[in-house]
């Protein structure tokens, strides 16, 4: 891509724009300039996304691009872009209202950026060791954001984090370490036994034995990035005392990249056939932390601890769809995890919005939404109506493919997937019953920040639910193919 | 080509939706969009009536949004075109009564976006040809339709209301959903085309059939589950109410008639049975509840799960399974013609109720009473509606329970045992279940329109605008033409059961005077028009002859009342103690009703009072125990989202060591 | 030719059903009257009656509608219809093939739907207690009716009344216990429809006992005499139902001649008094009785009408 | 690989395993913290031996590290944070100690049936060692768990890191691990900065996580 004579490679642009301007956003003194200086770099971040789909360089031993990453870059950092936008004004805000100080502002713009980094590095590694040091970058960012606040419930929770974090990053990377064991007879010592795009081709021969072990610990290692029933704790309490912005980065993108490195190893197991499938053990995590989550949204008094809840609950629907397999099971995955993390950032804006203009948020110090803000409230009940799977949005036909095609081959698991989704929603719309219908409860302030993302966001969900560009299918449906 | 006109039509519907958000501060805005819709369906109805009439061949077009790899598949066959006729019927007609209710409305911002959305997603199911782009319409209709039920969100009950449907809407999409993963196999094959040529076996029909059951039925309102029904067509506007009750329901007959008799192959002798069960259970469960209300609205969605349990009968004895061909397609039209019948008077008595509720504010009959002096057009549409509904002749409610009993009485042929036994006693519920209907509007009408008024809001009563009349008048006369000319329609519906079943009735038309024979003329037959002839006839020939040789004189004088000084308003007969006698009969058992009367001691003064208690047993038995065990659950696993950080890492240990001993264990 | 004689005899029977049923009623009192020891009005009574009311002017409540004074006359053409369809002394009339038995039925139920809403309609409560109960009784004896003609259709293959007629007469019919059992059936529903003694008393005034008197309570002049007429009608209807289908001897086939015709009328006539006796007997031999133990009168008369068709069903033979 | 590299590399595993026992048994922080020590000396020995063994240079600059930072500054650090905290005297445990002692056990029996059922062919030494480090990390895990005091979960945790680290030098060849150690003492370092920067001392009054747990948020 040449830029004025200077040919940049665009996927060292992916990588260096966030890394100079977390380094200018640290250095610079006001505020205001680091906000509008994060917006620029997500937009610069994006522009080399984008022509990274076109242009698509070689896999090299360090970075690839290939089908299954080319659109999730673009989505993270698309929803990286939105959400700066989103946050330009929410945390103006957050500073009138004195929640924070200009200088922990500069330091939340300077992490903004790092966690844009660590986020596209880990998606771009072909090493799988990097792609370790990348999630395990982006965890400590997460956690330095969430506890940024410095109220008790926000370092109780960025601790809870940092410690439940820490312990799943060391169970992957015992896992990477296997996988190198696995890997190092067959493809010989140093660097290539740890570049996936070897890997993935020799991994015929691997000691499947080695695979099976190596692949438990990273499921729950990368699993609890993922948000995964047992392993799930930290999120709920991240989402609900970090920041907005960075409860929709989180839910919208890191749990995505999480699942992405998952997915990378999934199509190690896939290649070797001696190996035990990974299906089983990703159906059971799945189910369990669908109908988990499903519960527990119905006791929640904090309005994003509940759309944590419905995060794990989505993030059990789509590693079920990869467990399940198959070509359309996959391919549903692939949709569910792109039309997941536009949806759920959507709502996160407009969860933001809500909590800024209600002033609170518990839920029972809210109501009527409609009534005092009828565009936010439509928006949150358009968003909470895509996240339910509803037509004609997204979501709606991702669950159409998986539950149909699930039932096909196992009746009995898809039986508890309806289960659990019937009871997700109806847990969910209990709680948007009391938000945005009935008479209007609590302070209704003017809200300041604009609408604009989450429209953009839950306009995209709408297009993906009806019509899905050709190109976005067929790089679905070849990585379906690979997924196994 | 009329499928182009349809569709167009339904992408206008559609566009009327973002059309009203944007004006919606005009004051045009409400006629605008009704009116829009109406002539949008009125195109539509006349394109599915060229077709159905014109028996053209089936067309299809396939649309490139929707399953990219498979595109979204619309098909108007002979099934669709009817019952597209009939949701545009009653599109066209709600949209003329909405022309002048609408003024009335006061959420009307709430209920113009999403009232034209809700009419093309009905199209769109009835056109649907693969699985996606049915479900898809199928559950856009239902969401669109909970918007409009939570138009008047500020009363807690419409909350309530829109929640039960919504998850009762989710649950019955969830099944179908399952339904048509069987159908389509594991590797996708999702449009119906596919699905006829794989011809399911035995075992899978049967599992298709009893989902299609569940997830249809409860869209239609099959006993168990009815619940949400009662519950969220009153909470809608009364045109809204009027659509969900008359053309939805029949929407979701259609899904099931598509789904069972097209797409589940050869029926199995037991499937008639299991169907005739639940309709037979649904059609006097529905009426007894009807009769033990007194809301207005909530009686009527009563009703209409009593007809639909009609015309769930027909269906039943609609599987051709025994052979006998032409007694299926007899029952087969005999429930299609409920179908068109029901979704007449239906939205002919909801356009009433809505009248009177925009007169009075009143739903309750209790407050209401003397409103055909103050609205007497309303009240004489109103009394065909009610004509209709309890299957008296000259008008279409009989015809379509005639034709019913008359296939039931083809039945003692059928060689199975259990059906010779289950049939009388269904038509034994039939029967029953059309004396208490026509019981319960005795009570309606007695209760809401005759009689003295009872509050004040009853005696203020005025007459409604012309647009509603128009269109209780255009339902009223269509009621009347398909009682005195039943012959035109079932030759109409003969393209669809021929399509169906394979068979079709006998020409009707060819028949002299227009009468109607079922199976043979030697064996019954039934002339509407020379019935309703007959009555004009000697009802002018007894009333000129009297006039004329007899007085013709009149006067007024004050109402009998064995001496009692002030008769006030209340002495009258209210709509519970109306239905006391029948209450007693059947409700002790049914509702455990009990009534505690309690007198007051001698001397004093205190009025004495009569409380009635009654339970709803399908509630308390079903889904109270299913809400108190959710909530039980989710209280036992919130005490995970209050634990010690240790407690979180001891559970991560544990997965971790499980996956271990079971890496262990496997071979 | 033959449509001429068959119009005449169609008429001919819609007029010697109208004029035979005040006679009909006048002939009950005055055997009842004989049976209890009294003298008892003459049987001609009732025309006089009916000439009285029909010279004096109609006194409506204040509150009455429009809708009162239509339905009297609503009320007599619905009766008369379903009345003159009915194969009193020739099967195969006209207009027989226009509504099979479950139309008539439902004729005398929209009469009676109509009645009901009468008694509403003044707002005294009277016409509530009339009206609630004639549709809890109605509530029990239509499905009762309907499952009688259940039976006598799956014996005779057809629900028109004509056929059904000829088969009775036929010899193939043979002893049936269901068809017993329809009779019995019959006649309870017919007692109940008619408000005759066991379920209501059609001579009193007391307001507690009263059904179909306390509906008809606000008529008076011409609507009275056409109720009361309408009355005797569907006495007369369903008296010569049961005769029609039950003694079917000497009802003159199809084309058959004037001789025919003139036996058919005698034995008719004969019938009808025949029934008119018995009905008496059985009402002075009997007390009234409560009107919440007549759902379980009428629930005998559902189960035997159900029992009947199910053992139809079952098996040809029974 | 001589018989006799491969013993003492295997002697060196075994005893870092045991080590690992021992901290299990201590109830007392300053012991607990010696003990550390003691885990991270023998931890170092093993890395230099292995250094020695596959003669990769870089090993050494692990080896290194893990001897200057976790066996010495780390302890001194967590040394004195204590004495300030004034915590040094408490005595927690939240499952009896003979019960922990068996769990251990079951989990080192648990890691060599799968490990040892997973590389037949493999060298020997490399699936030694990766019982080993399994048993190491296991063991850390079940240090976290039944731990009631921040200081020993982190000890904890600094254990089950050694037992990566283990892990990551037997694996022949590996690019990346003094990298991947320089992370993991990043990471440690934030822990420790963690307690003393978030004050956990002024905000919560004492480091028992107990405490922390009651500003858990949505209270019940």
């Amino acid at each position: 891509m040449t830029f004025e004579g200077v040919t940049v490679n665009p996927l060292i642009g992916v990588l260096v724009v966030p890394a100079v301007a977390a380094a200018l956003s640290a250095v610079l003194p006001d505020y205001r300039a680091t906000a509008r200086l994060n917006v620029l770099a997500t937009t610069l971040t994006l522009i080399c996304a984008v022509a990274l789909l076109f242009a698509k360089p070689q896999p090299r031993s360090y970075l690839l691009i290939d089908d299954l990453n080319g659109t999730f870059i673009v989505l993270t950092t698309f929803v990286g872009f939105t959400t700066s936008i989103f946050s330009a004004s929410y945390i103006g805000h957050e500073l009138d209202i004195g929640r924070l100080t200009p200088s922990s502002v500069r330091f939340y713009h300077a992490m903004y950026q790092v966690l844009m980094f660590a986020m596209n590095l880990a998606l771009v590694a072909n090493n799988i060791g990097l792609m370790w040091v990348a999630i395990e970058l982006a965890t400590l960012t997460t956690v330095l954001m969430v506890g940024i606040y410095r109220t008790h419930e926000a370092l109780e929770a960025a601790w809870k984090y940092f410690i439940l974090g820490s312990v799943g990053i060391a169970l992957a990377l015992f896992g990477t370490i296997l996988v190198y064991m696995a890997a190092r007879p067959v493809v010989g010592e140093g660097l290539d036994a740890m570049v996936w795009s070897v890997l993935v081709t020799r991994a015929g021969a691997f000691d499947p034995a080695l695979l099976d072990v190596a692949f438990v610990f990273l499921l729950l290692g990368y699993g609890t990035k993922v948000g995964l029933a047992p392993l799930h704790a930290w999120l709920p309490d991240a989402h609900a005392e970090g920041p907005t912005p960075i409860s929709a980065v989180l839910s919208g993108l890191l749990l995505n990249v999480a699942l992405y490195a998952l997915l990378r190893f999934k199509m190690l197991l896939a290649a070797n056939a001696a190996a035990l499938t990974p299906g089983p053990l990703m159906v059971t995590l799945g189910l369990l932390s669908l109908v988990f989550a499903s519960f527990m949204l119905y006791r929640r008094r904090d309005i994003k601890r509940m759309f944590a809840y419905s995060s794990i609950e989505h993030m059990g629907i789509i590693t079920f769809a990869f467990g399940i397999g198959g070509p359309i099971a996959n391919f549903a995955g692939l949709l569910h995890m792109t039309v997941h993390s536009l949806t759920k950032s959507a709502i996160f804006f407009a969860v933001g919005h809500v909590a800024q203009v209600k002033g609170t948020q518990r839920i029972a110090d809210m109501g009527g939404l409609t009534v005092t803000h009828p565009v936010l409230g439509w928006g949150l009940i358009l968003g909470v109506a895509a996240i339910a799977g509803f037509p004609p949005l997204g979501i709606f036909m991702s669950e159409f493919l998986v539950v149909s095609s699930a039932f096909a081959r196992e009746p009995l698991l898809a039986i508890i997937l309806v289960f659990g989704i019937l009871v997700g929603v109806a847990g969910l719309f209990l709680q948007l019953n009391s938000i945005a219908f009935g008479e209007p409860r609590g302070p209704s302030a003017k809200p300041q920040a604009s609408y604009v993302p989450m429209f953009i966001h839950l306009a995209l969900v709408l297009v993906a639910g009806v019509y899905m560009p050709p190109v976005l299918v067929v790089w679905f449906q070849n990585v379906a193919g690979l997924l196994g | 080509m009329t499928l182009t006109i349809i569709l167009v039509c339904a992408a206008v519907l559609l566009a009327l939706g973002p059309l009203a958000v944007a004006l919606r501060h005009s004051r045009a805005v409400t006629q605008l969009v009704y009116g829009a819709s109406m002539v949008a369906s009125a195109v539509s109805f006349a394109a599915a009536i060229a077709h159905l009439l014109g028996a053209a061949a089936p067309e299809s077009i396939t649309l490139p949004v929707g399953v990219p790899w498979l595109g979204a598949h619309l098909r108007n066959d002979a099934l669709s075109a009817f019952f597209l006729l009939v949701v545009d019927l009653g599109a066209m007609s709600a949209s003329l009564f909405a022309l002048g209710y609408g003024q009335h409305e006061t959420a009307s911002g709430r209920v113009l976006p999403f009232y034209p959305a809700f009419l093309a997603g009905m199209m769109l199911v009835v056109l649907a040809d693969d699985a996606y782009t049915f479900l898809l319409s199928w559950e856009f209709m239902s969401l669109m339709s909970w918007a409009l039920v939570m138009s008047h969100h500020r009363v807690p009950e419409n909350v309530r209301a829109g929640y039960v449907y919504l998850v009762m809407a989710s649950f019955g999409t969830l099944t179908l959903l399952l339904a048509f993963g069987l159908l389509a196999g594991s590797d996708g094959l999702y449009t119906f085309a596919q699905m006829r040529a794989a011809h399911p076996s035995a075992a899978l029909g049967a599992l298709v059939l009893i989902l299609a059951l569940i997830g249809a039925g409860s869209k239609a309102g099959l006993v168990p589950l009815h619940v949400w029904l009662p519950l969220a067509h009153p909470a809608a506007p009364s045109h809204v109410s009027a659509l969900m009750s008359g053309v939805m329901t029949k929407v979701a007959v259609y899904g099931f008639v598509r789904i069972v008799f097209d797409l589940a192959g050869e029926p199995a002798w037991w499937w008639s049975m299991l169907v005739l069960a639940f309709a037979g259970v649904t059609t006097v469960m529905g009426v007894l509840y009807a009769l033990m209300q007194h809301d207005l609205k909530r009686l009527l969605a009563y009703h209409t799960v009593e007809n639909i349990g009609i015309i769930f009968i027909g269906l039943a004895l609609a599987f051709k399974t025994h052979g006998m061909v032409f007694a299926s397609a007899l029952a087969l039209t005999a429930a299609l013609l409920h179908v068109f019948n029901h979704s007449l008077f239906k939205s002919l008595l909801f356009f009433g109720a809505g009248a009177v509720l925009t007169a009075t504010g009143k739903r309750d009959m209790e407050h209401l009473g003397g409103l055909i002096h103050r609205m007497p057009q309303t009240a004489f549409a109103f009394l065909i509606g009610c004509v209709a509904i309890s299957a008296l002749p000259p008008l279409n409610g009989f015809v379509s329970e005639w034709l019913t009993f008359q296939a039931i009485l083809l039945s003692p042929q059928l060689p199975v045992w259990g059906l010779k036994l289950l049939i009388p006693a269904v038509g034994a519920l039939l029967a029953l279940s059309a004396a208490l209907a026509a019981a319960c509007f005795v009570k309606v009408y007695g209760v809401t329109f005759l009689g003295r008024p009872r509050t004040s809001a009853a005696e203020r009563a005025k007459e409604t605008d012309s647009f509603s009349l128009a269109a209780m008048f255009f339902l009223a006369a269509l009621c009347l033409v398909a009682g005195i000319l039943p012959g035109l329609f079932i030759d109409a519906l003969a393209p669809v059961s021929s399509a169906l079943i394979g068979a079709h009735m006998p020409a009707q038309t060819s028949t002299q005077w227009l009468s109607i024979v079922p199976i043979a003329a030697s064996r019954s037959s039934y002339d509407g028009l020379l019935v309703f002839l007959f009555m004009v006839i000697s009802g002018t020939l007894a009333a000129s002859a009297i006039h004329r040789f007899a007085s013709n004189r009149l006067r007024r004088a004050p109402a009998w009342d064995c001496g009692y000084p002030d008769a006030s308003p209340t002495t009258q007969y209210t709509a519970m103690s109306f239905a006391q006698p029948i209450r007693r009969v059947f409700g002790t058992v049914v509702f455990r009703a009990r009534e505690h009367g309690d007198m007051p001691p001698p001397g004093s003064t205190r009025p004495a009072r009569l409380t009635v208690e009654l339970h709803d047993l399908i509630w308390e038995t079903l889904y109270a125990p299913l809400a108190v065990g959710i909530g039980f659950a989710a209280d036992r696993l919130n005490h995970l989202q209050f634990l010690t950080i240790r407690q979180f890492l001891s559970l991560v240990f544990g997965a971790l060591v499980i996956l271990l001993l079971v890496l262990a264990v496997w071979p | 030719m033959a449509l001429t004689l068959d119009l005449t005899v169609q008429c001919a029977q819609m007029l010697l059903v109208l004029l035979l049923a005040p006679l009909f009623t006048g002939f009950a009192r005055k055997v009842k009257a004989r049976l209890l020891r009294r003298q008892g009005p003459s049987p001609i009574q009732p025309y006089r009656d009916l000439a009285r009311l029909m010279r004096k002017d109609v006194v409506l409540a204040e509150n009455a509608s429009w809708l009162f004074r239509v339905i009297p006359y609503l009320i007599f053409a619905a009766t008369w219809v379903a009345a003159s369809l009915v194969p009193t002394f020739r099967t195969g009339l006209l207009f027989s093939w226009s509504a099979d038995l479950i139309a008539i039925i439902a004729l005398l139920g929209s009469g009676r739907f109509f009645l009901a809403l009468a008694g509403l309609d003044v707002g005294t409560s009277f016409g509530g207690i009339g009206s609630s109960r004639e549709v809890m009784i109605a509530s029990l004896a239509e499905p009762a009716m309907i499952m009688i003609v259940f039976t006598l259709a799956l014996i005779a293959g057809s629900t028109q009344l004509s056929t059904m007629a000829e088969f009775m007469a036929s010899p193939e019919v043979g002893l049936r216990v269901s068809l017993g059992l329809a009779l019995i059936a019959l006649i309870m529903v017919a007692i109940a429809e008619n408000a005759r003694i066991p379920v209501d008393n059609p001579a009193t005034h007391l307001e507690l006992t009263m059904v179909h008197e306390a509906m008809v309570l606000e008529y008076s002049g011409r609507h009275l005499a056409l109720i009361e007429l309408s009355a005797s009608l569907k006495l007369i209807l369903y008296v010569s139902v049961i005769a029609c289908l039950f003694a079917p001897w000497g009802l003159a086939p199809a084309g058959a001649g004037v001789e025919a015709l003139a036996i058919g009328v005698t034995t008719y006539i004969l019938k009808l008094a025949v029934g008119g006796f018995l009905l008496t007997l059985f009402e002075t031999s009997i007390a009234k009785m409560r009107v919440f133990r007549v759902p379980e009168f009428l629930g005998v008369a559902l189960m035997l009408g159900l029992l009947a068709t199910l053992l139809r069903f079952v098996s040809g033979s029974f | 690989m001589s018989g006799i590299d491969f013993d003492i590399a295997h002697l060196l595993a075994g005893s870092l395993v045991l080590v690992s026992f021992l901290e299990l048994y201590q109830d007392r922080l300053y012991s607990l913290l010696n003990i550390y020590a003691a885990h991270a000396l023998v931890l170092a020995a093993s890395v230099a031996w292995q250094a020695f063994i596959q003669d990769a240079p870089h090993l050494y600059i692990t080896a290194a590290i893990a001897l200057v930072f976790k066996a010495i500054v780390i302890p001194v650090t967590l040394h004195r944070i204590i004495v300030r905290l004034g915590i040094h005297r408490e005595i927690e445990n939240v499952v009896g100690v003979g019960i922990t002692m068996l769990a251990g056990i079951g989990l080192v029996a648990l890691s060599m049936v799968v490990m040892l059922r997973v590389t037949r062919e493999a060298d020997p030494l490399a699936r030694e060692d990766l019982a080993f480090a399994l048993a190491v990390v296991l063991l850390g895990l079940l240090m976290m768990v039944t731990r009631r005091n921040a200081v020993s979960q982190v000890v904890g945790f600094m254990s089950l890191e050694n037992g990566l680290v283990l892990a990551a030098t037997g694996a022949k060849g590996m690019p990346l691990v003094v990298e991947i150690s320089v992370a993991f003492s990043i990471l440690i370092a934030f822990i420790v900065i963690g307690i003393f920067l978030f004050r956990i001392r002024e905000r919560f009054d004492t480091v028992d996580v107990q405490a922390l747990d009651r500003f858990r948020g949505e209270r019940r």
